[in-house]
């Protein structure tokens, strides 16, 4: 099955460490995607804040021009990021729906052009990673299996709700199941899938410290040696606001955040370059954990 | 003589769609849509059979003769058949009927075959919305007045041919 | 245009109803009226506010012999409603009762249209119809079938067993048939009953036993019914009965054997106690169970599992009872009548994996509780939790799996009760501070509200607001090691974390999971959520669509005791109202064939399902027996040379129908 | 205390409710004031036809992790859409606070899509100017709209300071540590993205101050 791929445009600058992972660990386990062409922004949370049709008209631009791209057959979207995949989603969904968005929607794409047939399926990583290529193939591939590293999957809110259809909406297994695969040891945990307030660290930001600091302090308490994001938004606000809750809320917070796809890479054996770990703030320590894979049939 | 589609087709035409509802389900789905205050389009007209499997093809293709737009057999779900597999014969006889209905030039969408067990009221009320919206895209079918046109055209044929024979005996 | 002979001039009397408002609100019932009176045939036609009332009947029958009708048409509700009334008053007024024809413009018309104009057109189209078809209609004799006075019951909860003593008692024989090892039923499993709190065992074993040694009631449990012939008066039933590796005759149910089996230790889940206990491969579900008579769990059993048990069981066994070579047996009975109360299910509180059941220890259902507060549960009924701890703070949750689109819909009417009930019990042994979280109390039963009063008097929380999570994720230091319930509280506008060491979760009622397989089984309906559909909802509530099959208690709908032995009764009374007349009225809707016209083609031969075709190969004619026939009519459609008919619903009638509904020119009939 | 009754009928004229006095507020709402159709008309704006079916549980509210910020609950939200109370409505904090988690749309057990209700409600703030004028917020959408129409694609950098600048400059500089240490793991861009056929973008967003108040 091949791919194409939407990075959207937080992947081009808060959450490059994403990308640049996600496109190192799909070139080493040999998934193939090319990029969409010419896409544009989903519209995020902001769009239908201001008008609806031209939410979903602008998110179902990238679904025309996938179609486009590729003549034939369901198209498999890739969005990385939660906003994305909800945005891409939600549209694909409500297009099919609630006719009259359909209508309004194609008469606008109608003026620049294009049209959307419903031929995209919209899927995150995550689901591609787990459901298609498959766990035991990952962890077939792994050279350094990450034993003893305890594991905060942190799903965040858009990726599981309401429209995804790989996991359930309150207590997803996927990451975890993904991290098990990885040598390493999920914790389980009850916030999983807890808001980490989005944008609200920027506007609101009395209501966004507190929410991450919720997350962070709980992680921490259920013994997690590392917060696992599937968001560049998750994962700004959990790693960049760390210093700033524990100077205002008298913490003690200390914990790496990393996007899944990196610790899957380390497992990999690819480099930290390629994985893009230099642009964390804070680099999680791995090396005590990983174990090249002859080690592990000794102990 | 006009139907009423022919009649009103001028000014405004409503599709016309015979139902025939199968006593122990649809018909009782029809109820229940009743007593649930289910709006629904009053297109379509309902007569009661006893059974799915009671429904002759020669009542379909008789209320498109004589000027229904659509036609609509209700029955149980398979399996739920109140006289055990009634319904399972209307299937087959449809299927037949379809492929009629498709050479005599009648849209596909002009005749539904649909199983709706007593517990769906709400299934009452999507197929005949549904329907009576497809058949309204599809107009009118006008068969009467169809007849009419192909009963006029052979009179005139047969004028001509009759007229150029007494003609050639002449 | 017709062309069949007509003996006599028909004459049609055309009545519409307004069924108050119902019809004439949305129906221009005057305009339907005069319009049908310009129909040929129409000698009568007028509006009345209610047809189907005495005045309305005797209209009808006035007018009969006024203007000597022949043909009767009534034009108001669904004629699976009226249809029996409306020809009973006909024939009172000396006609055939076939010559009546309904057209339903209330469920069909009224209910679901808005555009008045539209649904007067529908009105008079479906009247013409009506007036074209009588035309064809005919005098028909009503067929009878002698009712068995014997009668099936399936399902020996509370509604079986009541309506079981009920006809019992009146002189007829009954067969009750359970599929667990004892009746019983859920009631068994309760505690206490709300609202008079009297013990739920206390007022139930004694009708246990009686239906056991009742002499009229012959009692099968561990079975079930497998298949069901034959039509209302004369029922086939074939029951299996699963072997329980006992000879029942013999064990007088001293238990030795449970006591002796080489598990000293129970090892699988006691279903009687929700899991919450473990029982040996030889047990009786509970101490009461009817029949007092031990089984064997061949699942459980190492003689099944290897051969290679010391069976220590046989040899405590002094009557020989333990046979393990016994196999299931098939039982052939007839009846007339059949009463369904095979009850409900209760929901899986997994499904909603925000409440934590399964994964947080001390979250339990209700059921579970109710075993765990009775004396005679796991713990002798002493509320001990899971981890082994008392409850200080127990939250009940009200509402799981009912009134919630994302599960079930309905209400479940009887968790606000039962939560009441358990929210007093836990107080009670435990002095623990109990939360109810609620949407509505929903206590409309007698003394129900009584009850509610008593309750908050002994200062329980009542909380409205239907809680969103229940986690053990603590924030404060106070939260620690609790569980924590999250909610609305919606009287007062704030968002409560309330920590509390025990969880229930008031789990709604639903249909029992094979309840489409007994539908099927027993030829009748179920309503959107699928429980069994009554005939009508407020007036035939424990009839069904198919004759002489009764529904009772919750597999209609949910219920609580009082209203399951309240159904339970009638639908006695009904089968007994059918015993005692000795026979039934059938629709003479039976096929006939035509001998000029069959051309002896065997057609018809295979496709009757009842075979009720055979062939003269003498005549070489089709012929069929009218005994046999159901009246599907799919001969009649199946037959080549047109000469099958069926008796109210002939070719022509129907073609007259459909010429009647598609013309609004009236057609000069000959 | 004095009862007001002479005022009372002038309330009844002009919608202020809530009135100062010495120890005591006087709070009513007259039917009057009310604008009746608001609940129907953000119901069909929204998909959320169910809305009118609340049954006033307070799941969502239960569910929201920004529910203790908010002035009032989603629940009353919902009640008071439903009920007319506009202008409480559209001036609330709740709508703006809702960060689209959508926790209490699966949760809700009558389906109402409440995330899409909070949009109607936002997008009907500020086309009516209801809004607070330096909330964030509603600006960050208002920047991040224009900033796409432009390109068809966002900048982080250049939204975040076309916030500030609106909103409160001072804290750019509260934040410009933080920005520095993202830029200097190339984690902030200036180079601008944007999409190539940035006419078909502008055809489709025509109507940019479109949409019809409710």
């Amino acid at each position: 099955m091949k791919y194409l791929s939407y990075p959207g445009c937080s992947l081009r600058s808060t959450g490059r460490a994403y990308e640049e992972s996600i496109v190192a660990v799909f070139k080493a386990l040999e998934i193939e995607y090319e990029e969409l062409k010419d896409w544009n922004c989903c519209g995020a949370t902001s769009y239908v804040s201001i008008d609806e049709t031209d939410a979903f008209a602008l998110a179902a631009r990238n679904l025309a021009l996938a179609e486009l791209q590729v003549a034939e057959g369901t198209i498999n979207l890739i969005a990385p990021c939660s906003a994305c995949y909800l945005v891409l989603s939600k549209t694909e969904r409500y297009l099919e729906d609630y006719p009259d968005v359909r209508t309004n929607v194609n008469a606008k794409l109608d003026k620049a052009g294009l049209h959307y047939n419903g031929r995209v399926e919209v899927r995150h990583p995550l689901d591609v990673l787990v459901n298609d290529y498959g766990l035991e193939k990952i962890s077939k591939r792994v050279k350094y299996p990450l034993k003893g590293l305890k594991v905060a999957s942190y799903y965040g809110c858009q990726v599981v709700r309401p429209f995804a259809k790989f996991d359930h909406s309150h207590y997803p297994v996927t990451m975890d199941k993904l991290v098990q695969a990885l040598g390493a040891e999920p914790v389980d945990w009850p916030l999983k899938t807890r808001c980490c307030g989005g944008s609200l660290t920027g506007t609101t930001q009395e209501a966004g410290l507190r929410l991450n600091r919720l997350l962070l302090k709980e992680a921490q308490k259920r013994g997690a040696d590392i917060m696992l994001t599937c968001c560049p938004l998750c994962q700004h606000n959990l790693e960049c606001y760390q210093e700033r809750i524990n100077r205002i809320y008298q913490e003690e917070i200390d914990i790496p955040v990393a996007y899944f796809t990196q610790l899957i890479g380390v497992a990999l054996g690819l480099s930290e370059k390629e994985l893009g770990m230099q642009r964390l703030f804070k680099k999680p320590s791995l090396e005590k954990f990983m174990h090249p894979k002859g080690e592990m049939a000794h102990a | 003589m006009l139907t009423a589609g022919e009649q009103s087709k001028t000014n405004t035409w409503e599709p016309r769609i015979v139902a025939f509802f199968c006593n122990w389900c649809t018909y009782t789905a029809a109820d229940l849509a009743g007593v649930s205050r289910l709006r629904h389009a009053p297109n379509a007209r309902i007569i009661r059979v006893m059974c799915s499997g009671r429904v002759d093809p020669q009542f379909i293709l008789d209320a498109f003769s004589k000027g229904a737009d659509g036609v609509l057999l209700g029955g149980c779900h398979p399996g739920d058949c109140h006289y055990m597999e009634g319904n399972y014969k209307a299937l087959r006889r449809m299927r037949l009927l379809k492929r009629m209905l498709k050479d005599m030039g009648i849209e596909e969408h002009r005749f539904r075959l649909e199983w709706i067990s007593a517990s769906e009221g709400e299934r009452i009320k999507t197929v005949i919305n549904e329907m009576t919206e497809q058949v309204r895209t599809l107009g009118p079918l006008g068969l009467p007045k169809k007849f009419e046109e192909w009963d006029t055209e052979m009179e005139v044929l047969e004028r001509t041919v009759n007229g150029k024979e007494e003609a050639v005996h002449a | 245009m017709h062309n069949y002979e007509q003996k006599e001039a028909v004459r049609i009397g055309f009545y519409i109803c307004h069924c108050g408002h119902n019809i004439a609100s949305i129906v221009d019932v005057k305009a339907v009226a005069e319009y049908v009176k310009s129909l040929p045939g129409v000698v009568v036609s007028c509006e009345y506010k209610y047809m189907c009332s005495d005045p309305g009947q005797e209209l009808i029958q006035k007018d009969i012999h006024e203007h000597s009708l022949n043909r009767i048409i009534v034009a108001s509700c669904s004629p699976l409603l009226h249809e029996h009334t409306f020809r009973t008053a006909v024939e009172k007024g000396g006609l055939n009762p076939y010559y009546f024809q309904m057209v339903n413009i209330r469920e069909d018309v009224s209910w679901v249209h808005t555009d008045a104009k539209a649904a007067t057109e529908k009105s008079k189209d479906l009247a013409r119809a009506a007036v074209q078809r009588v035309f064809h209609h005919k005098a028909l004799e009503t067929k009878h079938v002698k009712i068995h006075p014997d009668v099936l019951i399936v399902g020996g909860g509370i509604a079986g067993i009541h309506a079981a003593l009920t006809l019992a008692n009146s002189g007829k024989k009954v067969f009750l048939v359970e599929r667990q090892p004892t009746i019983g039923g859920h009631m068994a499993m309760f505690d206490k009953t709300f609202p008079t709190l009297d013990c739920a065992a206390c007022i139930l074993t004694p009708k246990m036993s009686q239906v056991k040694n009742h002499p009229n009631i012959t009692l099968w449990t561990y079975s079930e019914v497998t298949k069901v012939d034959g039509y209302v008066g004369n029922y086939k039933i074939t029951i299996k009965r699963k072997p329980r590796y006992i000879n029942e005759e013999l064990c007088v149910g001293c238990m030795d054997c449970i006591e002796k089996c080489v598990y000293k230790e129970g090892k699988t889940p006691d279903e009687f106690n929700v899991g919450l206990s473990k029982r040996k491969p030889v047990y009786i579900p509970f101490p009461q169970a009817t029949p007092q008579i031990v089984l064997i769990d061949p699942e459980a059993c190492i003689e099944f599992k290897s051969g290679r048990c010391k069976k220590t069981c046989v040899e405590a066994c002094d009557r020989k009872a333990i046979d393990f070579n016994q196999k299931e047996e098939m039982k052939e009975i007839e009846v007339g009548t059949i009463i369904l109360a095979t009850g409900y299910h209760t929901f899986d509180a997994k499904r909603v994996p925000f409440y934590g059941y399964g994964k947080y220890p001390n979250v339990y259902t209700s059921l579970e509780v109710e075993r765990l507060v009775n004396a005679s549960g796991p713990t002798g009924g002493e509320l001990i939790l899971r981890d082994g701890r008392h409850p200080k703070t127990v939250g009940i949750i009200h509402c799981v799996g009912s009134r919630d689109k994302n599960t079930n819909r309905w209400c479940s009417r009887t968790c606000c009760m039962y939560s009441l009930k358990l929210a007093h019990l836990l107080k009670e042994h435990t002095e623990a501070e109990v939360y109810n979280f609620y949407i509505d109390i929903r206590a409309a039963g007698k003394s129900y509200e009584e009850f509610y009063d008593k309750l908050l008097d002994e200062n329980v929380h009542f909380i409205r607001g239907r809680v969103a999570e229940v986690s053990d994720w603590a924030v404060r230091s106070s939260e620690e090691g609790k569980l924590i319930i999250r909610a609305e509280d919606t009287m007062i506008g704030i968002v409560r974390r309330i920590p509390v060491d025990m969880v229930v979760l008031a789990v709604g009622m639903e249909p029992q999971s094979d309840s489409q397989d007994v539908r099927r089984l027993f030829n009748i309906s179920c309503s959107t959520e699928g429980f069994f559909l009554e005939r009508h909802p407020k007036l035939a509530p424990v009839d069904t669509f198919t004759d002489g099959i009764f529904i009772a208690g919750a597999c209609q709908g949910p219920k609580d005791i009082p209203d399951s032995v309240a159904q339970a009764g009638a639908a006695a009374a009904q089968a007994l109202t059918l015993i005692d007349t000795g026979e039934i009225e059938l629709e003479p809707n039976t096929a006939f064939v035509v001998q000029d016209d069959c051309s002896g083609c065997r057609t018809c031969l295979t496709i009757c399902p009842y075979n009720a075709i055979s062939r003269d190969e003498a005549k070489q004619k089709a012929f069929i027996n009218e005994a046999l026939c159901k009246g599907c009519g799919t001969c009649v459609a199946a037959c080549p040379s047109g000469a099958i008919k069926q008796n109210l619903f002939e070719d022509e009638m129907i073609f007259s129908e459909i010429n009647g509904l598609l013309e609004n020119t009236p057609v000069v009939c000959c | 205390m004095q009862l007001p009754t002479q005022k009372s009928v002038q309330q009844d004229e002009a919608p202020q409710k809530i009135e100062k006095m010495k120890h005591v507020v006087r709070r009513i709402k007259f039917e009057s004031e009310l604008d009746l159709d608001f609940g129907e008309r953000v119901a069909e704006k929204a998909y959320g036809q169910k809305l009118l079916s609340c049954i006033q549980c307070g799941t969502c509210s239960a569910t929201c992790p920004l529910a203790h910020y908010m002035d009032y609950t989603p629940r009353k939200i919902i009640a008071m859409t439903r009920e007319g109370f506009k202008e409480e409505v559209l001036n609330s904090l709740t709508i703006w606070l809702c960060a689209s988690c959508y926790s209490c749309y699966v949760q809700c057990p009558r389906q109402i899509h409440i995330t899409d209700v909070m949009y109607a409600l936002k997008r009907e703030a500020i086309q009516l100017g209801f809004h607070p004028k330096r909330l964030p917020i509603p600006i960050l959408a208002q920047e991040f709209y224009k900033r796409v129409l432009k390109d068809g694609r966002n900048t982080e950098s250049w939204l975040l300071i076309s916030l500030y600048l609106r909103t409160n400059p001072f804290k750019m500089l509260k934040e410009s540590i933080l920005g520095l240490k993202l830029f200097l793991r190339g984690r902030l861009t200036i180079g601008k993205e944007h999409v190539k056929r940035r006419d078909q973008i502008h055809a489709i967003l025509e109507h940019k101050k479109g949409g019809q108040p409710l």
